[in-house]
């Protein structure tokens, strides 16, 4: 597979590290007082899709940028390639 | 003149002459030969057997497609089975034998099979051999072994060398037949970067092998011409002997070059073969068609072969395929087949199963006749043709060319599950469904048969795919060529034909297919499954298409109602070599080498593989005959005095940043934001699941500047995961991880006399008492007149212990002066394992402790998870199973009988109860001889351990014959206080 | 002055060398290295700070530049800079120097070994190697990537001229496949 | 029809006339007591057992396409109990017995083969690792035994001890593992499932549940509905898209797994070999090839095909363990779905919707498991209490911390 990484350009995903479902980056809050409930849908539930997916890739072997890659499961056609801290800024982590 | 059965012309240079032999018996053929057309020009016929009946078999064609003379290339450790004739190329000195046969191919016992073919009828082996049940793996199975298989691998390990490479182009062409040579001539002209790959070794495709004329020269010409070409064109890479294997995501293509196969052996640093990982934008298959047989009575001997083959070996090879001898065709282009045999003055007659048969008078045409039985029992002698009248005629013939129309190769558009679709006018498969993206056909592959088609469809696709990238294409004149149309009448198999064979190499026959049916196998991938049609070396190509078209048949259905199998990769099979590349044997990973490695061989020291590290495992002195003498020497003498081990292979990760205090209290599960600078603190790490990660230390070299340690083994998915935190869950945190692990060489320096010996190389000006640097200190000094280094006062032996680091460069040297400092206090070298015994001894948990199962509970560390901040894994690490009240906690062990040995592995058990999983209490991670109590000791994880304390269990290890009884006792057996560490 | 002697990466005093065909291929062990990862909300600050101590513009995605002191872009905001060993033994400090708090300096002269290949279409070697498109490489141009397992920077200084930065542990290996692919290619 | 040598002569004598179909094709009821969506190994073991071992009628299989065309179909053929955890190692175990009487209790040659399986060790990590796994299988009464490297050599003499770059420093062996002709299985368990009045439905997709006031009530498929009083998910990689039908979110991700086979060699390999520094396992088919795999491509994927990069990890395995294979040729690779789990160990249990039933998370530990899982899933389906084997395999063991993590990887699907 080719990810078209946002910085670099189109490299072989050979050089990439997968981690899973893009929704890893939104952990929960642990004060909240569902907190364990929510860990544990946050730790183990996923949609798993046939379809649009989006997942993180780690540029292991390039600039080790996380990123957030929107990929069809059925066909492997990558539609978006994110920087992971773009997107985790935008949905309102911050530190 | 080499052979007999030699014509006048075709593409072979007789001036070079090769010596080969085949089964023993010297021949000689041309450069230019494959080993099939040299032998056929010798008048052997007779090549193989078939897989299961072991019937005699020869070449049906004269390309990759080949699923019948396949023989055990080359001898030794190069021998090379089911080879191919039709495609090895002949070289001087080529040795081939048969295969699967005993004791000749001319005489093999196995033929009995055939006689009793009638019970060995597809699936026949589901339906038997069930009883008596022990019989199977005694009897059946390696009788069913033996006689299965094809040819043999040999033992010796593969002598030849395989590269693997990357290649880069606009537009990847696959197949330099008509069609690809003029897509690759409108690209090249127009300046695009271009690889234009053939499987074959010289180019051409059908141009090479028919007689066609492009404008007013032979297509043959045309296509070496247009080569030439190419290869002057600096934007153009024109490679033969490459086959594309694969069509993977996103326009990356495998693609095999056989840079030294067609040489006796490759050249000195040369590979055999190159894989090459090809990215194309686009891509454009020009792979041709392939005729299909018709399937008759006794189908299969030699002898009889496709007609577009009879007619390569005759033009391109200057080889009669017999003296006289028929076409069997539902179309026109058997009659091409039949005027090219004739014009080499070959007596030809044509059965053609069309009533409307064209007619001419350069040779007799039976029209509406077809070939209803064959004779010959190693080679065709006769055929029985039914004609249209219904009477019979005997044929005297030894050759007989089979054209029952022709298939486009679209192997490569179903890779990614693309399904081909049924073309009536063609009556064949053309590509359809989803194609890889970025990939097009061309030519024959995409239905478009004639030379005039596959010229301009070849260019019209060139035009659009260079259109896709933007690129203006300019579009070479291309010559005038044959427009013949298409004329075929689908005609599958001979109505009543039994033993007519569908998939010649499996010996499926149109009967077992029939049974199939019978049986409920109906879906295509049940027919392909139970009767092993197409699942042959040639994975179908001669074969699945008169399968359908029989399975249609019984089923009263229209092909297309039957479906199609779809082609995987490879798209011809592909050697593991070339796949594993330079990746093999010592140079299967990288060795990584530590600072002290090559001093550490001049020491003699017993190396140990720890991932990729090279690691000195102890070092043996003279008259050190046991391991265990050279590791106990080693504890003894590092706890009484010094030694000195090489730590460098631990992860070293620089954290700075303004917040890298706080980013710390985040991975790590204690706290680290009251850490003050030049102090260390040992760190635990969880999993975000709760489970204990990795352990290390940070230590603080200034407010804004962290030096954090790993084990070895997760240094990088550490580092890995700590990217991960700072970029994905807190974005907004300034701080920045450098990885520093091979930076610095650092080296443990233990023992009651480490202080004495880093004073005499730690510049004066530093204090490392134990008031100016105490337990835990940190700091940034200089050694031996003014190197910089980093001294850290941590201690993994239990000892008062440093570790000190120096740029990597320095290290050998620093080790070196360390030994020579270090004389007056009998300083010792130690290895991993001296190691590993110490930090048992004082019972620090390491790798086996920190299993990816165990969590800070289990490892008695359930207090440091600090429950005043958020740290990941912390909320997860809370869950009830977690927290069981017997939950499993890391204890010492120690045998009751001081000579019996505890086993890393061994399960515990409570005394008097039985010894089965029921009753397991625990397993001990790590165990060793601790020369200092005198006994083996062990650490593990017992239920309820910290309770358990001076308890007796039970230690068994049925795998080892290991069951005896142990003491549970504390994981710090020397120094429970930690005096030593902190004077 | 201290009376260590350092060891190359490859184990020895001398730095080697060797010619395979047209093409010498050089262990470079006078170059100090350290990365400067710009601290947050910095950058322009780092850029501008590296811009004085390169005298070039700080390389963008994939460049390297500068004259004695030099800086390849290694990641977001983030570069690796080369200067002489013999003036620079202590790059690391002074960068800090020069550039302050406005990024994080890491010392990394010894954590990688390089290996300069010098010669004519190199890119024969290159492409039996890594996956980087060097064919058409003019100088400038550092691509991060993966050789034998081995994450290398891959660095053009001029068409004839290619610089392989590798983990110093693994230099052997490195080596060895460089080795082995100039007389594949060559 | 029993199936018999006699049988074959009779038949080959009298022109194979007298077989019959191996299953009927049926047609959709309105309504079953149980209705297992999935044609593979396990829907259709799950059907044998149900109605052979207790004794239920009224049962169909419903198939999306043809049956047994999912990984039964798809996988290196390997059966072992070679497990490490109490929660695991008697299941597998009680499954390698039903795989022991198979071809009797079926009356169909499935070949199952005990020719051993072996894993090499190439550390002394790797050694205490085995050690502890060889003693839980021992404990669980299994078969286990330690090899020494010389052992190994003498019945694979072409093994690359010389010249390695990790060392082999001896083998866990479990004699009683092996290979089974994965498709037979399939054919075998149909037939069998067939034979006690088991619908079989092929071509018949789901497309929804009919759940009411928390109770499910029947499947709506391209075949039109059918009422169940009992519906039992059963289809490994498309699990996530069942039950998401259902509403359900799993602790499942789907990944592809490729396999490979080699052209046909005359007898190489005595039994099943599993590198251990690399990703590379292999056994000999019958026929002659060279059945390998290595590890999944390692992204969700339902695309059934993988990519180069892993081909050459596993091929790099091979011949970093036999140097020999270089000249062998791969013949053909393909893809199956994995359902991996979030610690990789399968799950067997009923849902928070009465009457709907989950059996799933098989990683690719599948095949093995076919029989255990439809004997254990038919048990849950027939009685609602968890097969004895099989007590671990609860959906929320992730909720409370019980996780079955053979490997130790934690929640990270693609790593187990």
């Amino acid at each position: 597979m080719i990810i078209n990484h946002p910085i670099l350009g189109p490299r072989d995903a050979a050089e990439f590290v997968y981690k899973g479902d893009a929704s890893l980056i939104n952990r929960p809050d642990p004060q909240s007082d569902n907190a364990a409930e929510r860990f544990y849908e946050y730790g183990y539930l996923r949609d798993n899709p046939a379809g649009l997916h989006r997942e993180l890739w780690f540029h292991e072997q390039g600039d080790r940028s996380w990123l957030v890659v929107t990929r069809d499961t059925t066909t492997h056609e990558i539609t978006k390639v994110e920087l992971a801290r773009d997107v985790a800024r935008a949905e309102g982590r911050s530190r | 003149m080499t052979g007999k059965n030699r014509l006048n012309g075709g593409l072979i240079d007789r001036s070079t002459s090769f010596g080969f032999t085949f089964d023993g018996v010297r021949y000689s053929g041309c450069a230019g030969d494959t080993l099939a057309s040299a032998l056929l020009a010798n008048g052997v016929r007779l090549m193989g057997r078939s897989f299961k009946y072991h019937r005699p078999r020869g070449p049906m064609t004269s390309g990759s497609e080949e699923p019948n003379a396949i023989v055990e290339l080359r001898s030794g450790a190069r021998k090379e089975p089911n080879t191919r004739a039709t495609t090895a190329e002949l070289f001087d000195g080529l040795v081939a034998n048969s295969q699967n046969r005993w004791p000749s191919l001319k005489w093999d016992a196995m033929a009995i099979n055939d006689l009793f073919s009638p019970f060995l009828t597809a699936g026949f082996y589901y339906k038997t051999f069930m009883w008596p049940k022990a019989f199977w793996e005694k009897l059946y199975e390696p009788i069913i072994r033996r006689a299965a298989g094809l040819g043999s691998l040999g033992h010796d390990p593969d002598p030849d060398s395989y590269d693997k490479g990357f290649l880069h182009c606009d537009l990847l062409i696959i197949g330099a037949g008509p069609a690809g040579l003029a897509a690759a001539l409108t690209a090249g002209e127009s300046g695009a970067r271009v690889i234009l790959a053939d499987e074959d070794f010289v180019l051409g495709g059908r141009l090479i092998a028919d007689t066609g004329m492009l404008a007013d020269e032979d297509g043959a010409a045309w296509a070496a011409e247009t080569v030439a070409r190419l290869n002057s064109m600096p934007n153009v890479r024109v490679m033969s002997r490459s086959t594309v294997i694969g069509a993977f995501d996103h326009g990356i293509y495998g693609m095999v070059e056989r840079v030294s196969d067609h040489l006796p052996e490759p050249a000195p640093g040369k590979p055999r073969q190159i894989l090459w990982r090809v990215y194309s934008k686009r891509a454009i298959l020009a792979g041709g068609a392939t005729e299909r047989p018709i399937v008759f009575e006794n189908n299969d001997r030699p002898g009889i072969m496709l007609a577009s083959a009879m007619r390569a070996y005759a033009n391109r090879w200057a080889v009669s395929t017999g003296s006289a001898v028929a076409v069997f065709t539902n179309n026109d282009d058997g009659h091409r087949t039949a005027a090219d045999l004739v014009s080499k003055g070959v007596k030809t007659t044509v059965i053609d199963t069309r009533p409307d048969a064209p007619d001419t008078a350069d040779y007799e045409t039976l029209a509406g006749a077809s070939v209803t039985n064959t004779q010959g029992r190693l080679g065709l002698t006769a055929i029985e043709v039914t004609l249209s009248s219904g009477t019979t005629r005997s044929l005297t013939i030894d050759g007989l060319g089979v054209s029952g129309g022709w298939n486009p190769n679209v192997h490569l558009t179903c890779h990614q599950r693309g399904r081909p679709q049924w073309d009536e006018k063609l009556a064949a498969f053309i590509p359809g469904g989803t194609l890889p993206s970025g990939l097009s056909v061309a030519g024959a592959a995409s239905g478009a048969f004639s030379t005039h088609a596959a010229l301009q469809t070849g260019q019209a696709a060139a035009v659009q795919a260079l259109g896709d990238l933007g690129v203006k294409s300019s579009t070479p004149d291309l010559p005038t060529a044959e427009d013949a149309p298409i004329r075929v009448t689908p005609f599958w198999h001979v109505a009543g034909a039994k033993r007519a064979w569908v998939d010649q190499q499996n010996d499926v026959t149109a009967k077992d297919i029939k049974l199939a049916h019978q049986e409920n196998f109906r879906s295509v991938e049940h027919l392909k499954r139970y009767t092993t049609l197409g699942m042959a070396t040639d994975q179908g190509k001669t074969s699945n298409i008169a399968g359908l078209a029989i399975m249609a048949d019984v089923a009263g259905k229209q092909i297309p109602e039957v479906g199609t199998t779809i082609f995987r990769p490879p798209y011809t099979p592909v050697a593991m070599g070339v796949l594993a590349g330079r990746s093999r044997d010592k140079t299967f990973r990288p060795v990584r080498k530590t600072p002290s490695h090559y001093w550490a061989e001049e020491q003699g020291a017993v190396f140990v593989e720890v991932g990729m590290w090279m690691r000195a495992q102890w070092f043996p002195q003279p008259g050190e005959t046991h391991w265990r003498q050279s590791v106990d020497r080693e504890v003894l003498q590092t706890r009484k005095s010094v030694g000195v081990c090489d730590c460098t292979t631990l992860g070293k990760i620089d954290v700075q940043g303004t917040d890298a205090a706080e980013f710390l209290n985040k991975v790590y599960a204690n706290g680290f934001a009251k850490l003050p600078v030049g102090k260390t603190r040992y760190g635990l790490m969880l999993r975000e699941d709760g489970i204990a990660m990795d352990d290390g230390t940070a230590a603080r070299l200034a407010d804004d500047h962290f030096v954090v340690t790993t084990t070895t083994a997760n240094a990088v998915p550490v580092y890995r995961h700590m990217e991960f935190v700072r970029q994905c869950l807190f974005p907004d945190m300034d701080v920045q991880l450098i990885s520093t692990t091979e930076a610095w060489a650092q080296y443990a320096v233990a023992g009651p006399n480490s202080r004495k010996l880093l004073q005499k190389i730690v510049d004066p000006e530093f204090d490392i008492s134990n008031d100016g640097f105490p337990f835990m200190a940190c700091g940034e000094i200089t050694v031996c007149g003014g190197l910089r280094a980093r001294l850290f006062r941590i201690s993994f032996s239990g000892e008062l212990a440093f570790e000190i680091a120096v740029p990597t460069r320095y290290g050998d040297a620093l080790m070196r002066r360390l030994m020579e400092e270090g004389k007056e206090f009998d300083v010792v070298p130690y290895g991993l394992e001296a190691l590993g015994v110490m930090r048992i001894e004082k019972g620090h948990a390491a790798g086996n402790e920190l299993n990816g199962t165990t969590t800070a509970n289990n490892l008695g560390m359930g207090r440091m998870v600090s429950k005043a901040k958020d740290s990941i894994g912390s909320k997860l690490s809370e869950r009830p199973g977690l927290n069981e009240a017997d939950a499993l906690k890391l204890v010492g062990l120690k045998p009751v009988n001081s000579d019996d040995k505890v086993v890393a592995g061994a399960h515990l058990m409570t005394k008097g109860t039985p010894v089965d999983a029921a009753h397991d209490q625990g397993y001990i991670t790590s165990a060793c001889f601790s020369p200092n109590l005198g006994c083996h000791i062990g650490l593990g994880y017992l239920k309820s351990g910290d309770t358990r304390i001076g308890e007796i269990v039970r230690l068994v290890s049925p795998l080892t014959g290991v069951d005896h009884e142990v003491e549970v006792v504390s994981a710090h057996f020397v120094d429970p206080e930690g005096e030593r560490l902190r004077a | 002055m201290h009376d260590l002697s350092p060891l190359t990466p490859l184990g020895n005093a001398e730095p080697s060398m060797e010619t395979i065909g047209e093409v010498t291929l050089t262990e470079v062990t006078d170059v100090a290295l350290a990365s400067v990862a710009a601290r947050l909300g910095r950058e322009e600050d780092t850029r501008a700070a590296l811009k004085k101590v390169i005298g070039a513009d700080a390389p963008e995605t994939s460049r390297h530049a500068g004259s004695t002191l030099r800086a390849f872009w290694t990641g977001p905001d983030q570069w690796m800079v080369e200067a002489p060993l013999e003036t620079h033994e202590d790059l690391a400090k002074m960068l800090s120097n020069e550039i302050g708090a406005a990024a994080s300096i890491t010392e990394q002269t010894d954590a990688w070994c390089r290996f300069d290949l010098v010669g004519r279409d190199l890119f024969r070697a290159l492409e039996l190697l890594c996956a980087a498109d060097t064919a058409d490489w003019s100088g400038g141009e550092v691509q991060r990537c993966s050789i034998e397992h081995l994450g290398c920077f891959v660095l053009c200084r001029d068409p004839s001229t290619i610089s392989i930065l590798g983990p110093r542990s693994a230099a052997g290996s490195l080596h060895h496949a460089l080795v082995t692919a100039c007389h594949a290619a060559f | 029809m029993r199936y018999s040598g006699f049988r074959v002569i009779k038949e080959a004598l009298t022109g194979h006339r007298g077989w019959g179909p191996a299953w009927r094709d049926a047609a959709p009821k309105p309504h079953y007591d149980y209705v297992i969506i999935g044609g593979g190994g396990h829907g259709l073991a799950t059907a044998y057992y149900l109605a052979k071992e207790f004794r239920q009628s009224s049962i169909a299989v419903i198939e999306k396409g043809w049956i047994g065309g999912g990984n039964v179909g798809r996988n290196t053929t390997i059966i072992r109990s070679n497990y490490l955890l109490d929660g695991n190692e008697p299941f597998y175990e009680f499954s390698l017995q039903l795989w022991e009487g198979l071809e009797q209790e079926l009356n169909y040659n499935a070949m199952v083969s005990q020719r051993g399986i072996l894993n090499l060790i190439h550390s002394d990590g790797q050694r205490d690792a085995f050690i502890r796994r060889g003693n839980a299988m021992i404990l669980n009464g299994a078969d286990a035994e330690l090899l020494t490297t010389e052992q190994i050599v003498a019945r694979y003499p072409f093994l690359n001890v010389n010249n390695a770059r990790f060392p082999i420093k001896g083998g866990l062996a479990q004699h009683r593992g092996g290979t089974v002709r994965h498709d037979a299985v399939a054919w075998g368990y149909a037939r069998g499932a067939d034979q006690h009045g088991v619908d079989i439905i092929q071509n018949c997709e789901v497309t929804g549940f009919q759940i009411k006031d928390g109770v499910c009530t029947g499947v709506e498929t391209t075949r039109g509905f059918i009422g169940a009083k009992k519906v039992a998910s059963c289809v490994a990689g498309s699990s996530s898209r069942v039950m998401g039908m259902a509403g359900m979110r799993l602790p499942i991700e789907s990944h592809v797994l490729q396999a490979f086979v080699s052209e046909g060699l005359k007898p190489l390999l005595p039994g099943v070999i599993t590198f251990g520094a690399g990703h590379f396992y292999c056994s000999q088919s019958d026929k002659g090839g060279l059945v390998f795999g290595g590890d999944i491509d390692g992204y969700n994927s339902y695309a059934q095909r993988g990519n180069l990069p892993v081909v050459e990890d596993v091929c790099e395995g091979g011949m970093a363990i036999f140097p020999n294979l270089g000249r062998a040729r791969l013949l053909r690779m393909w893809g199956g779905v994995m359902d991996m789990s979030m610690d990789g160990s399968p799950i067997i249990d009923r849902t928070h919707i009465d009457g709907l039933y989950f059996n799933g998370g098989w990683c690719y530990g599948g095949f093995k498991a076919t029989p255990a899982s439809g004997f254990a899933y038919a048990h849950l389906l027939a009685t609602d209490t968890p097969h004895k084997t099989a007590t671990a395999y609860r959906l929320d063991r992730f909720a409370k911390g019980g996780m079955i993590d053979e490997k130790g990887v934690g929640n990270q699907p693609n790593l187990h």
